[in-house]
């Protein structure tokens, strides 16, 4: 019984198009053309900008004014510079607690009990809202007359202490503040990633006689790995994007003492006092060369993982 | 003396009842393989001697000490999975001697038995690699080594040979039989793969739906199950089922369109009954017509005739070497009326 | 005017406290029934935004009229050509009414907006208090500093404040150093031909610092925006606000009556310097890429006449800038600052609107960080002094 | 299960562990709670210096009715939503077909592109902000919210992209291997055949860019201004401007911006979180 | 006509060759099966016949066309995946009539190719469900029936049984059987399952490192391999291989202690030769001595005997009915001559 029943049309044109012939390898380069184009023009190649505009002086509404690496060497004792740069290393290290503060809350709602899906929800809760928001209600937290936070210290005999308004304690203040939703953010991914977890091979530590710290250190922290490494990637990223806070609760203040590079940068290109885009243009590249160290990190474990496969 | 007994057990999961009073006696030194279909309660009944789920009711002890709410790592046991469990992250060396580090023994003790578990598994060049370098089967060596070194009085398995492929299985399996041998403990090895229990256990325990149908040795279960699911279950290919009739002190079997007298005490007149042949028990009669064959296989060593009654019942026949049947010829059967079985159609209990 | 006004004018305003928005919404309404053909939109923008976005929208989508403030401060946006040249408005009736205000507005020789309004700075304080305690309002340094001392024995802060966005700081700043100075030095020193590491710079400050030192100021002011910093004085904790007279209206908001609260002058320092006051002058202008200048003209006009200033101010609570506007006399606080402005030697916009932006900022950060950290002074003044040598060279 | 599953411990610990597992929420949601307080508290407990108390009447009522009715609270979620909407529709498309593209086909710069996208999205945005105003300034389209969506719908492509690309190298490629025998055209496999297949991950990514988007602060501040195109975040600030020091008010503006993303993650929890996790883990 | 022919195919990825030049040719309605060990380069070959994977030399022609550069579309060929490769989203209707929709066929033509392979593979009642309501099985059913709607000239299998479990395996081995012979189409079979390559094939291609070893049927390997490769991988459990020296006429055999004379064209005097046999036609021979059972397993119907040498080599013996030697004990071991085999221990040719 003869079944080759296709339509000769189907398999006998041997005069197709050019896009028939190639269509393997030109339907990729269609389908990410609008994706690029975009990336392109808003992301890739003003980065490239950034460097280019760091060389100029510039208000932003005049003329640019070729000065070579003036900005730079202003930079360099820019008092303000170091204080923001001092921020950011605090940031970077002090939000990576978000980790381990993560993992603990995870392990805690780690259980099946009855409304602990809701539990979960509402301890994520902080991440779901605006840093603006967070900020604000950070700010009344902390307020010096009324704020929850000296009423609560105040029970135990401390304070009051002015958190944002003092320079020794305004950028942990803020820092804190960005903890809370980024606490929550590391904790969803230890909740999905302890889900992960082989339930096999704690049966294997059980039976090995490994029990609570152990068997979270030696067992179950290792194969969160992958959460960790997210955990970490989104962390880091966070540190060095951290402005909304910054601009809502202390605007910089009490005298620049909570300046970030992000946030000093955007004082100096686009603030009242500012439009300096040169020099804002400046303090980018440097953020920039910071975050370079880690995204090429990122990169490689990621290549890695791509050639693993 | 760590035999394990099980004394009454009952396990249930809030409302439904998975293992239903199940008493059973392994001996020390014995290889007990569990088999059943899946969802039987199998694994369920090897993770209460683990420790790994709670026993709702009844008793387990191994040895003189009763370890019914004892902790796994303190019942003197160890066991292998399927997905062999080992910690990716360890080498295959710290694998090993994780157990013995948690419980705190010196390091000079883990590494002498580590070294002697490696030993007895061949394991020497693999030490430094990580699970993910190794196949499979070094896999499941390896997580046997760690059951080794634990030096346990009973060795669980819950199917650790289901994950390789048909080569590996093979191999692995003489290793564990030979394992067995050389070390001599306790083992209690789940398994749905026939010829693992077969060519492995000293002790075969076949459950169903949370019960035990019957325990024996291998052999036994083979030549004299004691029901019709029994006698199903154990023999590859399995065992071919006719429906008949009792008359007088003979069968009357349509399929076959013939009577037979077989040695058993006849039921009453007209009960219905099941003969149970096995295939490799059957001759194919070339004269004979009662029977269509349907298709058949030739494998080399031996070949299956798929033969098809009037009636529409199915018999698989095997056939040493390779002569086969002609494909939609008309054959008859003989087969050995000593090694035939019959079953109540009821209660699918044996008539013997 | 001769034809009628038509198309569409709008209006990008700073006025964003309740009482000014409020009086500008009147005077537009009033302006759009005069022309029915001219569709008026108004968009009132957060004061302290409004400071910053005021480049983007000149650039980019630029109004009709936008306010803004004399002096210095719009120096950035006629350099660059952004602010329309409406000399032609400088002219007949209106130049001789306006006259008081125009050197404010002039930069080469060309005004480049029209004012609507000025208003005083000095002490609003508690005069419940200062009776409770038996104090009269000082006229010079030691009686306010003895007064001070009172106030803080009565366990309150003499001054509230609110030193967040930092200008509050520098109000201080000009005051003190008007008085300690005088007018001359003041105005040099915000045009950067004197040094910040100046002697009469430290002196200025020695004379902060008294205060300083003494408590006089509230706790953690850092932390308060300059609203915020009224329920001291509200309260009670504090006895006193050195502000500008917008703050009046809230501060009554938020409970005082005017047997309460009551103004007084800046007290002297240095015997012998005449005595300048602030008056920031609050300002319309018309960006040069607005659509519609002919009804933008005519509305900066229709607000600097003298009926419409006299009810702008007002409701304000401020001063008119026309010389024919009448002063609102009902009010205590507008009727002294009309005098005391009136026998002023001279008038300072504001520290921010004196100096340029960049100086500024960096001057109202150290005037704040000298509050809290006093000891700092001499850093901060090197810190002032190298701003000065990189922004006016 | 790590730790012990709760019912397989001691029944006092089981109690214990039941009755903290409120107060540590308490605890952690506290600044939260006291804002949700502090807006339905009448103006007078704060003039009366009553912070902490509960609230003596239910003002809720009132204060937000003054953030809907004397606000432009109402314009700025409008603004919010016409900028949010459209981000979230434009990257999750055009990260679709780039996805395909870069986990169907097998060409020699795909690793370079895919990685060319996930710098992208590591990089701290603030150091876009100069060239990107002012390109926006160029295109006529500063404050306007076009401007916005565009500039998101460009940043959010990257991590879009290196969602949908993990995501579609996790469909098993016979599938498209079966099409391709079957002789279907490329751009009627991805509309066919994977883009159904993509449904879970599409409502993921819509979900959280959504959420992104909506609290977007920042370019909020660069590249608007003005309650015609600000939205929500950046008007709060107004908002607060409006209403400094009025407590009552701003905790009842901070709720209402605040309520549209935690309404979406309540009700697409689901795809939330595995968007958050998925994106990030593949 | 649509057999299938390749002549000296060769496919390189980047610099690795996996397949070295085969030639290859398939008769039309033949049933052909690739087998050989993991990696050998099965899969590739028959993706390249499906034109996934470029051909880099040589030429593949499907019935009188050279489709070498051709699209997959338009070869005429049909795939059956091991993952079956069903649109989840679609039901079994939807699935099967999908690339005829795609390419404009009208609807009554799609329902009516749709209604005859639902009927070849009763697949009627399932027609509505999506795949993911339906068992491996026949989620492998519904793949099939995509394949024959498109009614190709060949149908090309990667393995589309090894995700089933055995029972369903067996059920579905037959129904591919029953479906060759119903349409006829030629069809290529990818496998690495001993007993799907041996009942399914007209033609077995056994591949080894990207080389054709033997192509034959299934009996004709199994009984008359060209090399010890092939020897070995066909028939199961494999053939028993022992080191043996020519000498004269004979072999010598140090295993078994003695000198055997094989009907075959013996090499040179002292060239080191391999002995083939298999298993199944070995006898125990009670009363030898000269090896040791190491090992006995018993599975019912068969037994196998693991045997050990003195000189370590080890043969398996598959015994019928469930007698079998002692563990421990000395035998030896009788087979017929006629059907050892002889292999040249260097090139591992069949010496005949
Ligand atoms: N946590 C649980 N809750 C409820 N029922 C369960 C639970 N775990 C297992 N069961 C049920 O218990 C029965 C026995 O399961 P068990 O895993 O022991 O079967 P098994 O014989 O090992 O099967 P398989 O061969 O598939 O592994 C099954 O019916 C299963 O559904
Ligand atoms: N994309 C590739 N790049 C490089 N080498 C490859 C690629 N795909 C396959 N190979 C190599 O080609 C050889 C043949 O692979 P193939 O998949 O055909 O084997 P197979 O016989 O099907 O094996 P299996 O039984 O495991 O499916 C293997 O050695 C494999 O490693
Ligand atoms: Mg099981
Ligand atoms: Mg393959």
């Amino acid at each position: 019984m003869s079944t080759a029943t296709l339509a000769k049309s189907e398999y006998e044109q041997e005069n197709r198009s050019w896009y028939k012939r190639n269509e393997i390898s030109i339907t990729p380069w269609l389908f990410m053309a609008p994706a690029i184009l975009f990336f392109m023009v808003y992301v890739i190649i003003p980065i490239f900008q950034s460097f280019e505009i760091s060389l100029f002086e510039w208000d932003g509404l005049g003329a640019r004014e070729y000065i070579g690496t003036d900005n730079y060497v202003e930079l360099w004792d820019d008092p303000a510079f170091y204080t923001s740069l001092r921020n950011n290393l605090i940031w970077l290290i002090l939000y990576l607690l978000a980790i381990p503060a993560g993992l603990f809350i995870a392990l805690f709602l780690n259980q099946t009990v009855v409304g602990i899906r809701l539990y979960k929800s509402l301890f994520f809760f902080p991440f779901v809202i605006s840093q603006v928001v967070v900020g604000l209600v950070f700010t009344w937290f902390y307020d010096p007359t009324f704020g929850l936070f000296n009423t609560v210290i105040g029970w135990v005999g401390l304070g009051p202490i002015n958190v944002l308004g003092d320079p020794t304690y305004v950028t942990y203040g803020i820092i804190a503040a960005g903890l809370w939703p980024q606490t929550a953010y590391c904790m969803i991914l230890y909740l999905t990633g302890l889900n992960a977890v082989d339930p096999e091979q704690i049966e294997a530590a059980r039976l090995d006689g490994a029990k609570g710290w152990k068997m979270l250190w030696y067992v179950v922290v290792p194969q969160l790995k992958p959460a960790t490494f997210i955990a970490f990637v989104v962390t880091i990223i966070g540190a060095l994007r951290s402005f909304d806070l910054i601009s809502v609760m202390t605007n910089g203040g009490p005298f620049g003492e909570s300046r970030v590079l992000s946030f000093y940068m955007f004082e100096v290109a686009l603030s009242e006092y500012g439009f300096r885009m040169g020099y804002g243009a400046a303090i980018a590249v440097v953020l920039f060369l910071i975050m370079l160290f880690f995204i090429a990190y990122f990169l490689y474990s990621m290549y890695r993982d791509e050639r693993g496969r | 003396m760590s035999g394990v007994v099980l004394q009454d057990v009952v396990k249930r999961y809030s409302d439904v009842q998975v293992i239903h009073g199940v008493d059973l006696q392994i001996e020390d030194g014995e290889f007990c393989v569990f088999v059943g279909p899946s969802g039987c309660g199998k694994s369920t009944l090897l993770r209460m001697v683990a420790g790994l789920e709670e026993t709702t009711e009844g008793k387990i002890s191994i040895g003189p000490r009763d370890v019914t709410r004892m902790d796994p790592a303190q019942r003197g046991v160890a066991m292998v999975f399927q997905t062999y469990a080992l910690y990716p992250h360890m080498t295959v060396k710290e694998n090993m001697g994780f157990g013995l580090k948690m419980n705190g023994h010196p390091k000079a003790e883990i590494a002498e038995k580590v070294a002697e578990a490696t030993r007895i598994l061949k394991l020497e060049q693999y030490l430094d690699r990580k699970p993910s370098a190794l196949s499979g089967g070094q896999r499941q060596r390896v997580s046997i080594g760690r059951a080794i070194v634990r030096g346990p009085e009973v060795f669980l398995f819950d199917e650790p040979l289901s994950n390789l492929d048909a080569e590996l299985r093979v191999e692995m399996r003489v290793e564990i039989a030979r394992l067995h041998k050389e070390i001599g403990a306790t083992m209690i090895y789940v398994t749905h793969d026939q010829v693992e229990a077969m060519t492995l256990a000293d002790k075969i325990v076949v459950l169903r739906g949370g019960y035990i149908e019957q325990v024996g040795a291998p052999l036994d279960l083979y030549r004299n199950p004691d029901n019709k699911f029994v006698a199903g279950f154990i023999g590859s290919p399995a065992m071919n089922f006719l429906e008949a009739t009792s008359k007088g002190d003979s069968i009357e079997v349509p399929a076959l369109k013939q009577s037979y007298k077989l040695p058993v005490a006849m039921p009453a007149d007209g009960t219905r009954v099941i003969l149970g042949i096995r295939p490799e028990h059957i001759e194919i009669d070339k004269s004979g017509d009662t029977l269509a064959v349907d298709l058949t296989e030739a494998l080399g060593g031996t070949s299956y005739d798929y033969l098809v009654s009037d009636n529409g019942e199915k018999i698989i026949v095997e056939e040493r070497g390779d002569e086969r049947s002609q494909e939609g010829a008309r054959v008859g059967i003989t087969f050995d009326l000593e090694r035939a079985m019959l079953f109540d159609a009821e209660t699918e209990k044996r008539i013997r | 005017d001769g034809h009628k006004l038509s198309g569409e004018m709008k209006i990008f305003l700073d006025t964003s406290n309740p009482a000014p928005r409020a009086t500008f919404e009147g005077i537009i309404a009033q302006f759009d029934e005069m022309h029915p053909d001219l569709k008026i939109e108004t968009t009132i923008i957060d004061r302290d935004a409004y400071k910053t976005q005021i480049r983007n929208f000149l650039t980019a989508n630029p109004p009709d009229v936008a306010t803004w403030y004399a002096g210095n401060r719009m120096l950035p946006y006629v350099t660059t050509g952004l602010f329309e040249d409406v000399s032609d408005l400088w002219t007949g009736d209106l130049a001789a009414e306006l006259a008081s205000t125009k050197t404010a507005m002039t930069i080469d020789g060309k005004q480049w907006g029209v004012p609507y309004t000025y208003y005083q700075w000095g002490m609003y304080y508690r005069k419940d208090i200062f009776d409770e305690l038996g104090l009269t309002v000082p006229t010079n340094w030691e009686e306010e500093k003895a007064n001070c001392q009172k106030i803080v024995d009565s366990g309150r802060k003499c001054y509230t404040i609110g030193t967040k966005f930092l200008w509050t700081a520098a109000g201080w700043f000009d005051y003190l150093n008007l008085r300690t100075n005088g007018y001359e030095f003041h105005m040099a020193l915000t045009a950067g031909k004197e040094s910040w590491t100046d002697d009469r710079v430290k002196k200025t400050m020695a004379n902060w610092r008294e205060l300083i030192d003494m408590g006089a100021f509230i706790d953690d002011h850092t932390a308060y925006s300059w609203q915020e910093a009224i329920p001291f004085l509200v309260d009670g904790q504090a006895t006193a606000y050195l502000m500008g007279n917008f703050a009046v209206d809230p501060i009554k908001a938020a409970g005082l009556t005017d047997d309460q609260l009551d103004f007084y002058q800046f007290p002297l320092i240095t015997e012998g310097i005449p005595m300048a006051e602030e008056a920031p002058t609050d300002t319309l202008h018309i960006p040069s890429g607005a659509a519609n200048k002919e009804a933008a003209r005519a509305f900066l006009k229709f607000v600097a006449t003298p009926d419409i200033q006299t009810s702008m101010n007002a409701s304000l609570g401020q001063l008119p800038v026309n010389n024919k506007a009448s002063v609102n006399t009902d009010d205590k606080f507008v009727k002294a600052g009309f005098e005391m402005l009136n026998n002023a030697s001279a008038l300072a916009q504001f520290f921010d609107r004196d100096a340029p932006a960049e100086m500024a900022k960096v001057g109202m950060e150290g005037f704040q960080e000298f509050m809290v950290r006093p000891d700092n002074l001499d850093q901060i003044l090197q810190r002032l002094e190298k701003t000065r040598e990189r922004v006016y060279k | 299960m790590f730790p012990t599953p709760i019912q397989k411990t001691p029944r006092s610990w089981q109690i214990t562990y039941q009755s903290f597992l409120p107060i540590a929420l308490i605890m952690w949601l506290l600044p939260l709670i006291a804002v949700a307080i502090f807006s339905v508290k009448p103006e007078g407990d704060f003039s009366a210096g009553e912070y902490w108390s509960l609230p003596s009447t239910f003002g809720g009522w009132e204060n937000y009715g003054k953030v809907f009715f004397q606000s432009d609270m109402p314009r700025y979620l409008l603004n919010s939503l016409l900028i949010t909407v459209p981000t979230a529709i434009g990257a999750v498309a055009l990260a679709c077909m780039a996805g395909f593209a870069l986990g169907i086909y097998r060409f020699k710069l795909n690793l370079w592109i895919f990685f060319l996208f996930v710098a992208g999205n590591f990089v701290p945005f603030q150091i876009l902000m100069v060239p990107v105003r002012d390109l926006t300034l160029d295109l006529g389209l500063y404050n306007t919210k076009t401007g916005l969506v565009l500039f998101h719908i460009a940043f959010q492509t990257g991590f879009c992209t290196l969602f949908m690309r993990n995501f579609i190298k996790g469909l098993p490629f016979p599938l498209i291997e079966a099409a391709r025998v079957e002789g279907i055209a490329e751009w009627r496999i991805f509309v066919y055949i994977v883009l159904p297949l993509m449904k879970p991950a599409i409502a993921a990514l819509c979900v959280l860019i959504f959420t992104f988007i909506w609290n977007d602060y920042f370019w909020a501040i660069v590249l608007t201004q003005g309650v015609e195109s600000q939205p929500v975040t950046a008007g709060i600030t107004s908002f607060n401007a409006q209403f400094r020091a009025a407590y009552h008010l701003m905790s009842a503006g901070a709720i209402v911006a605040a309520l549209p993303p935690v309404a979406i993650f309540f009700l697409m929890q689901k795809h939330f979180i595995a968007g958050l996790t998925l994106g990030a883990v593949k």
